[in-house]
């Protein structure tokens, strides 16, 4: 085995040093009836025949870059230059674990340090924390620690918010104290689906969790919902699950948000079929003591040298154990590595530039399609993302489509089976998207409609 | 002596090998030879500079209903060599497995082969979207139901749910699918009973599934009380959580005794399988009588760490659990993989917002094929083996905690430091100037001064020779009373000790321009 | 003071930063925190251990003549992980761009853009053979003949010739054609003239080539002297080679004079075209009237110099010589692109086996793509620019060799360094421990002392204003007589100076085991 | 731009340092008339945009990993495991130059020095130098570093070089004292190919140059050679064109070379449509200051510490200028890198087990066509590759299987246009080859000939 070091001479030497003959009395422990069980699973292979299978595997799936996409509904296919692959499979980034010797660690250490001020500047907050496992779960960890900082119990999620974040909050609040009150989307009217969510706060709320963009892809003012919350003493957690906007729209933080939690894949990270992502967490400095997951921190080495360590851990499960603010341990460290790299290119410059054309790539998709007899387009605002009413149900046109080399979008009903939404489509559009594509997607589209 | 460029006067310094005395130059850059100093990336760029070629975009109406971002937002940019540049340096300043010895307990630092992360970048699997219709994603699909059945036949257990995110959130996934199951059938329990050995997650979790945290206590031996414990059962006890191999590293001897006492009280057996390494294909967890278990996808089976994730933290579950799953989970239909992500069942819900992280499912396989049945049992007795050797090696010099052979990592405590002065700190912080990452200190907290040392299989016996010769040196240093040695370690590593407790007591969290700093 | 394990004494150290000593602990590994001693493959691995799995061969009948090799070969083996432990360490013990400026004079040390990396590695053109049918290899055919045409629009010749293999394997290439020209109109002439100032490679390719060299004497401004040129110049000369830049960074000034004058006396004009980094899009050479020029890929066009190579080396002809450019070349039939790789032609015939550094090619089009004409004009510029800087900003400091300003390159002797007993050997190794790579040493020979710094265009003002002020302060250090800060260096390096002398009187140029060895 | 980190501020400040008002005063010795000419090429362009001009060429070449692949004629395609590729994309190998300054640049003289030493112990031989271009230029080099070593000129290239080797050689020595005398192949026969070699050995002879396994891939005993070019003073020259076959068979230097030459690629290196590639010299420890190349040797610091420096540097250009034993100066470094990292991967061990796998899947193949109508194996010896006598003329068939995507072998006309070997066909089988590939082959050839 290739990865195994040690020959059989080896082991013959390190069990006489040990005391035994064989290394199943290393094993003693275990009931000897179980010992050594039959795997019926087949043996070891060459890299070769791996690589063969798995690449086998992989050509069965339709990726991305191979057709006209307009997927997205949380998760967008954007370019992410061949310098941030490069860097983070660096052996010492790549292979270090969590930096608990920050003596060793400063790369680690200092990149997080990075991370959490680009974060804070993305989001327009004082500060960010060192990554969750992915947006919906951030979104889940909110909720919680609003109902820590308020004391109070009730959380409004808007209708906005994608139906996967509120199944994961949902989910995740069960067995905790938290009560939520979940409201559907309202595809083509954002203003009142955001009216519902301000008329649900009261005195009992900790918080209002809003979507923005909205799963639907329109772009809401918060100043209103965020002027309702804090007059009730609730938090306003804004939800993005599209970082990139935030290179073209107002700042949650510059709306009043209290924590902003969002989904950082489309910087730096591939669609990866849904994982590894990137969950980011803000809030203001002083929440900082109920926020969840790691934090770095800069301090100075016994010399008096600039560095950085992990820092406020009490708040954390290695430390405060049942009382902890979270059970996170492991979160998505590369991923925040690759967010920071590509960050460091785009710089406020390149990420405004490259927001602007993902804004623009949609407005072209949406003039295509609003030419199609039949095609309603429900937004009036959106960055890169909006949605359009079929004249029939979205999901069969978009598998007619899918089996014509062209992914079309998600069916509103992926998301909300049995909602009442089958005539809807999201469909997103990035700078990937090319003139042609568009062209194809409108004539296919048309095509498919006829 | 002269002044460099910032009035530090520059010194002479001993010659390491020879005791002799010869200068040292401060340089004026800040770096030293292959040392290089280097800045926040705000120290470094503009936000007018940047590091990527866009599109120029004519001008055009926004759609953004009137809120377009006017303020400054403040990131920098670089162009690419600086970037390249910026984090090549930063990545200098770290250890790496890929560095050497990394031997931190429980945490399964084992060599990432390169060919996993070449297989989760095949466009087939790192670009393809979690809502793509299914006809497009079939070999994903049946990737994560070859998966599931190499975890289901290595743990014997009859299910499995993938998406948890790690190994936290995996027990999260577990708990909840006992406490569902409890619900199920009406009963409200409230306590879950956890060993002093425990990991922080664990209680934590059982804390967010809203549930009490009990301790029970550990025998002589490292192991549970099994009779202690079948005290504190009750009717009142939902789970208990056990870590085996534990985080002493041993095997719990009176598994089955536990499971079964568990089973009679009417909870369940939730065991954390972060080290699970020690076992795999020597015993299955099924046959031990466990009802749920996490898998950390990111120690067992070698997806990297990344300097702290992604994770993966697959859950299997007993045929009293499997029911209550999280969605979305795979199943083969007539027509191919389907994939089951809503609709009336008795699961506990959506733990995250897709199908959890594919790209760990890759490596993880990858991994699993290349080793197969017979590679993955000899890494497990190659991981023990190795382990064992360190403690047969080094019992006569450091005071292991507990008598007899361990599982995959060896604990050790700090009564041999006892009077000389030393603390597990230092002894850990030595080891850096050895060129070792330390071992995992102060965990568990069962033990003084605990230091928990787990070298994987993948180390060689010269690696764990030299490790050993190490060790063995600092030991003797230690009783021998050169104090020196250790308070001020680490010597060698680019940094000094760094102060934590100054970070804490005023928490400088993120940069800020110097003209906006108070 | 303690002993370590090897006996030796550890010995106390100098703070840097305070002058205070403090002790430093030698370490019992060898290692010293994160820099990690890694001895010879050969000491690790055995030749019955292997890093790979190889399916396993039922015993078949051997049919290779009775020539089954029976003795030991000797080569060590080690398992994965310890590969990449090997070679991670070993690379951490190097310099490369990616740490920080590499102001290798004549060497374009520019950043290398991992875009182009990834480009060469896409199977189409990473896993295509060189004589696979030609239908199947279309789009490899089109990217030639894509780079084609942007080298000769580039350098505005009407032809180039992609296959040789780096820049000296261009010149053997262009002189050949020279010669080949020459012998086709039944002119036998003997001498290749050559700057003194010129690349070794210059001469050693001219006496490949059957010439004589004689050498031409530079102008007071470091130019070449037409005049004396002229003089020299008689029908027994068969070329004059000539850089341009030249190799003191200047562009030479009577450049189409001396065309005018090569071409007078039958002869032709080798341009050695290292330094084309300066020119392009500024000038084409095809407008100076040279005849065969050689581009570095390597250094111009960013391909990686990786430790010493691999390079490509096109290169252009004239409409004098483009009938003996060497074979194979693409051309586009009616049917698609097609090689031409034999023939009776006036061809000189073939330099390598196949079509030369593909791998090379895919990454310098995707540079020229990148930057397009408008970005390969911005880079020349701004490389002069670069280079300009550092020679305005040392000028007064250390000793510019000629006047006015230079081109991608700045020449500095060592007259400032007169009287005071450092060398530039020593001012070179001093930079090591300011964290730059030092300048191009010694070369080019018509400058005592020769400092030859070339930053090129992708360093950032930030960057040449560090560097500046490294060697201001060195410099000023020289000046002042602190020579200890020289004659040692490097102090921060993981090696002190090395030995070349010992190297050379005793070659010791492989590994033999310790037995074997006398 | 965004490898250009100048802006337009930073350049104004330069210039002003400078003290000229625009970077042409700069260019002023360039003739004004010919300064800034109009470029007729496109404006730059994103990453992106040149990712998918850049892939649209690749995708039009057939991929010898898509394909059942039998091409080898001195190029082969072995499986290189990826951790070979994840070492030489490290930055510090990556960007490093020749390592002229040994204190920070250990990382590349220790892998050469290992390089060296593996080269040797392959080749048998005593010392190997830090690589040429390829194995066609190396052997050129060796035949010309034979006439300085013996002071003759004739060198003798025996029917078996590879054709393109031959030109390599012809076309590098036609300007120097060489004279070449070259042979061609005789594929049914090679012990009659060699005898005429080593009858053409006289007193004048400075070499025979000898390839093992020859073009056609038979094995040949070369003791007899060696004692001919011995006892007339001549050297003789071994080329290796697949290093592969020294997993199997005897080593040159146990059969009597002085000069062996070799092309690397097989180990650690792709294809890349012929480049680059790694030429591999070794000789004897007397002729070392006769060779061509750098040559990195072992020292000490001045601490005493031992490391690796270039050395013998005295036969190089830079130094001896026009009386230098090469030109060379830029050679293979990093493929030189791949070679060593895949060399330590494999050990003697895994070296002799795929080349064992080799030489099984070549009989394989052999077999599989020895039974078509009118195939007839040519060989009785060989290591991954024979050549065949079609019924018909090669090239045409190859074609026509290629279009049905099998890419079947090399056409021996490709090699020796007019050469009479029309009908020959040389196929190589390594251990990517499958039972499926052969299978596939075997129907397809049939199918082609009928
Ligand atoms: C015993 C044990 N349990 C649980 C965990 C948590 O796993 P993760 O970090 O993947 O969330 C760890 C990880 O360190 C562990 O060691
Ligand atoms: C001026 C000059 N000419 C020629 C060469 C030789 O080029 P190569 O190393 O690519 O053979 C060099 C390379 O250093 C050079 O600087």
């Amino acid at each position: 085995m290739r990865y195994l070091p040690l020959t059989n001479d080896d082991r013959q030497a390190m069990l006489a040093k040990i005391g035994v003959r064989h290394v199943d009395d290393l094993f003693r422990d275990v009931p000897k009836a179980d010992l050594n069980p039959d795997i019926d699973l087949p043996r070891h292979q060459s890299e070769m025949m791996v690589e063969r299978q798995l690449s086998k595997l992989a050509a069965k799936n339709t990726s991305a870059g191979s057709v006209p996409f307009f997927v997205g509904a949380g998760a967008y296919k954007h370019h992410v230059p061949a310098t941030v692959d490069h860097m983070i499979q660096r052996g010492e980034f790549l292979t270090a674990y969590t930096p608990y010797q920050p003596e060793i660690a400063q790369g680690t250490l200092q990149y997080l340090f990075e991370f959490q001020t680009m974060v804070a500047q993305l989001t327009g907050m004082d500060v960010a924390n060192a990554s969750m496992y992915d947006g919906s779960t951030a979104t889940a960890e909110a909720v919680m620690m609003a109902r820590r900082v308020t004391r109070k119990k009730k959380a409004v999620l808007a209708g906005g918010l994608h139906a996967h974040y509120r199944s994961v909050v949902e989910t995740t609040t069960q067995f905790t104290d938290d009560v939520i009150e979940s409201q559907m989307p309202m595809p083509s009217d954002p203003e009142a689906e955001l009216q519902v969510a301000i008329n649900a706060i009261d005195d009992t709320t900790s918080c209002v969790v809003v979507q923005n963009p909205t799963v639907n892809g329109s772009v809401l003012d918060l100043t209103a919902i965020a002027d309702k919350a804090h007059a009730h003493k609730a938090l306003l957690i804004v939800v993005v699950t599209e970082v990139m906007s935030l290179g073209l729209i107002k700042s949650p933080g510059e709306m009043g948000a209290d924590i902003v939690v969002g989904e950082g894949q489309s910087i730096g990270n591939g669609l990866n079929f849904g994982g590894p992502y990137l969950g980011l967490f803000a809030t203001n400095q002083k929440y900082v003591r109920q926020m969840p997951g790691r934090l770095c921190g800069k301090t100075t080495d016994s010399e008096g040298k600039e560095g950085f360590v992990l820092t406020l851990s009490t708040r954390e499960q290695h430390i405060r154990r049942e009382k902890a603010t979270s059970n996170i341990c492991t979160n998505s460290g590369l991923c925040s590595l690759a967010f920071t790299v590509h960050m460091s290119l785009l710089g406020e410059k390149g990420l405004r530039q490259t927001a602007l054309v993902n804004h623009k790539r949609a407005t072209d998709v949406k003039n295509a399609l609003a030419g199609i007899d039949g095609v309603e387009v429900l937004n009036s605002s959106f960055f890169n993302e909006f949605t359009v009413k079929l004249p029939t149900a979205a999901a069969p046109i978009v598998d007619k489509l899918a089996a014509d080399g062209v992914l079309a979008g998600v069916p509103m009903s992926r998301l909300y089976p049995g909602g009442g939404f089958d005539d809807l489509l999201i469909l997103a559009a990035t700078e990937t998207v090319s003139d042609d594509d568009i062209e194809i997607l409108a004539a296919k589209l048309k095509e498919a409609l006829s | 002596m002269s002044m460099n460029s910032q009035g530090r006067p520059t010194a002479p310094t001993a010659d390491n090998d020879t005791g002799e005395m010869k200068p040292v130059f401060e340089s004026f850059s800040g770096h030293k030879g292959l040392r290089i100093a280097e800045p926040l990336v705000f120290e470094l760029g503009t936000t007018q500079t940047t590091g990527v070629d866009v599109e120029e975009i004519e001008d055009f109406e926004l759609s953004v209903g009137g809120l377009e971002r006017d303020t400054e937002i403040g990131c920098p940019g670089l162009a690419e060599p600086d970037v390249v540049r910026h984090f090549t340096r930063l990545s200098r300043r770290n250890y790496g497995i890929d560095m050497g010895v990394f031997p931190l307990g429980s945490c399964t630092m084992k060599h990432n082969p390169r060919l996993n992360e070449k297989m989760a970048r095949l466009p087939g699997f790192g670009d393809i979207h979690p809502l793509q219709p299914l006809s497009t994603v079939q070999g994903a699909l049946e990737l994560m139901s070859e998966l599931s059945h190499w975890i289901t036949t290595l743990t014997g257990m009859p299910a499995v749910a993938l998406s948890p995110k790690a190994g936290a959130h995996g027990e999260l996934c577990g708990v909840m699918a006992i406490r569902a199951a409890l619900e199920a059938r009406g009963d409200a329990r409230e306590i879950v009973l956890c060993p002093e050995s425990a990991h922080g997650t664990n209680p934590a979790t059982a804390a967010f599934c809203g549930y009490k945290v009990k301790s029970i206590p550990a025998k002589e031996n490292g192991r549970v009380d099994a009779e202690a414990l079948k005290e504190a059962l009750d009717d009142t006890v939902a789970a208990v959580m056990i870590t085996n191999p534990n985080t002493c590293g041993l095997f719990e001897d009176e598994i089955k005794d536990i499971a079964d006492a568990i089973h009679a009280a009417g909870a369940f057996f939730y065991c954390d399988g972060a080290n699970f390494n020690a076992i795999m294909g020597k015993v299955r967890p099924g046959d031990l009588g466990v009802d749920a278990m996490h898998l950390n996808l990111h120690k067992t089976f070698s997806t990297p760490h990344g300097g702290g994730g992604p994770g993966s933290g697959p859950v299997v579950f007993s045929d009293a659990l499997k029911d209550f799953a999280p969605m979305p989970y795979v199943v083969s239909g007539a027509g191919g993989y389907e994939i089951v992500e809503d609709g009336d069942n008795t699961s506990l819900g959506r733990l995250t917002a897709f199908h959890g992280q594919m790209g760990m499912y890759v490596r993880a396989l990858s991994y699993m094929l290349s080793h197969g049945s017979d590679g993955i049992r000899q890494a497990a007795e190659d991981a023990v083996l190795n382990a064992n050797y360190v403690l047969a090696s080094l019992g006569d010099v450091m005071s292991a905690s507990f008598e007899g052979p361990c599982m995959h990592e060896a604990l050790f405590d700090d009564r041999f430091l006892k009077d000389t002065g030393v603390t597990t700190l230092d002894f850990a912080k030595a080891m850096i100037d050895e060129g070792y990452h330390p071992m995992t200190m102060y965990f568990p907290l069962v033990v003084h001064g605990a230091m928990l040392v787990e070298p994987t299989e993948t180390e060689s016996k010269y690696n764990m020779d030299q490790f050993i010769r190490s060790m063995r040196g600092l030991a003797s240093e230690a009783k021998a009373g050169n104090i020196g040695r250790f308070e001020g370690a680490p010597y060698h590593a680019p940094w000094k000790r760094l102060d934590e407790t100054q970070a804490a007591r005023q928490p400088v969290l993120r940069y800020t321009l110097p003209e906006a700093a108070e």
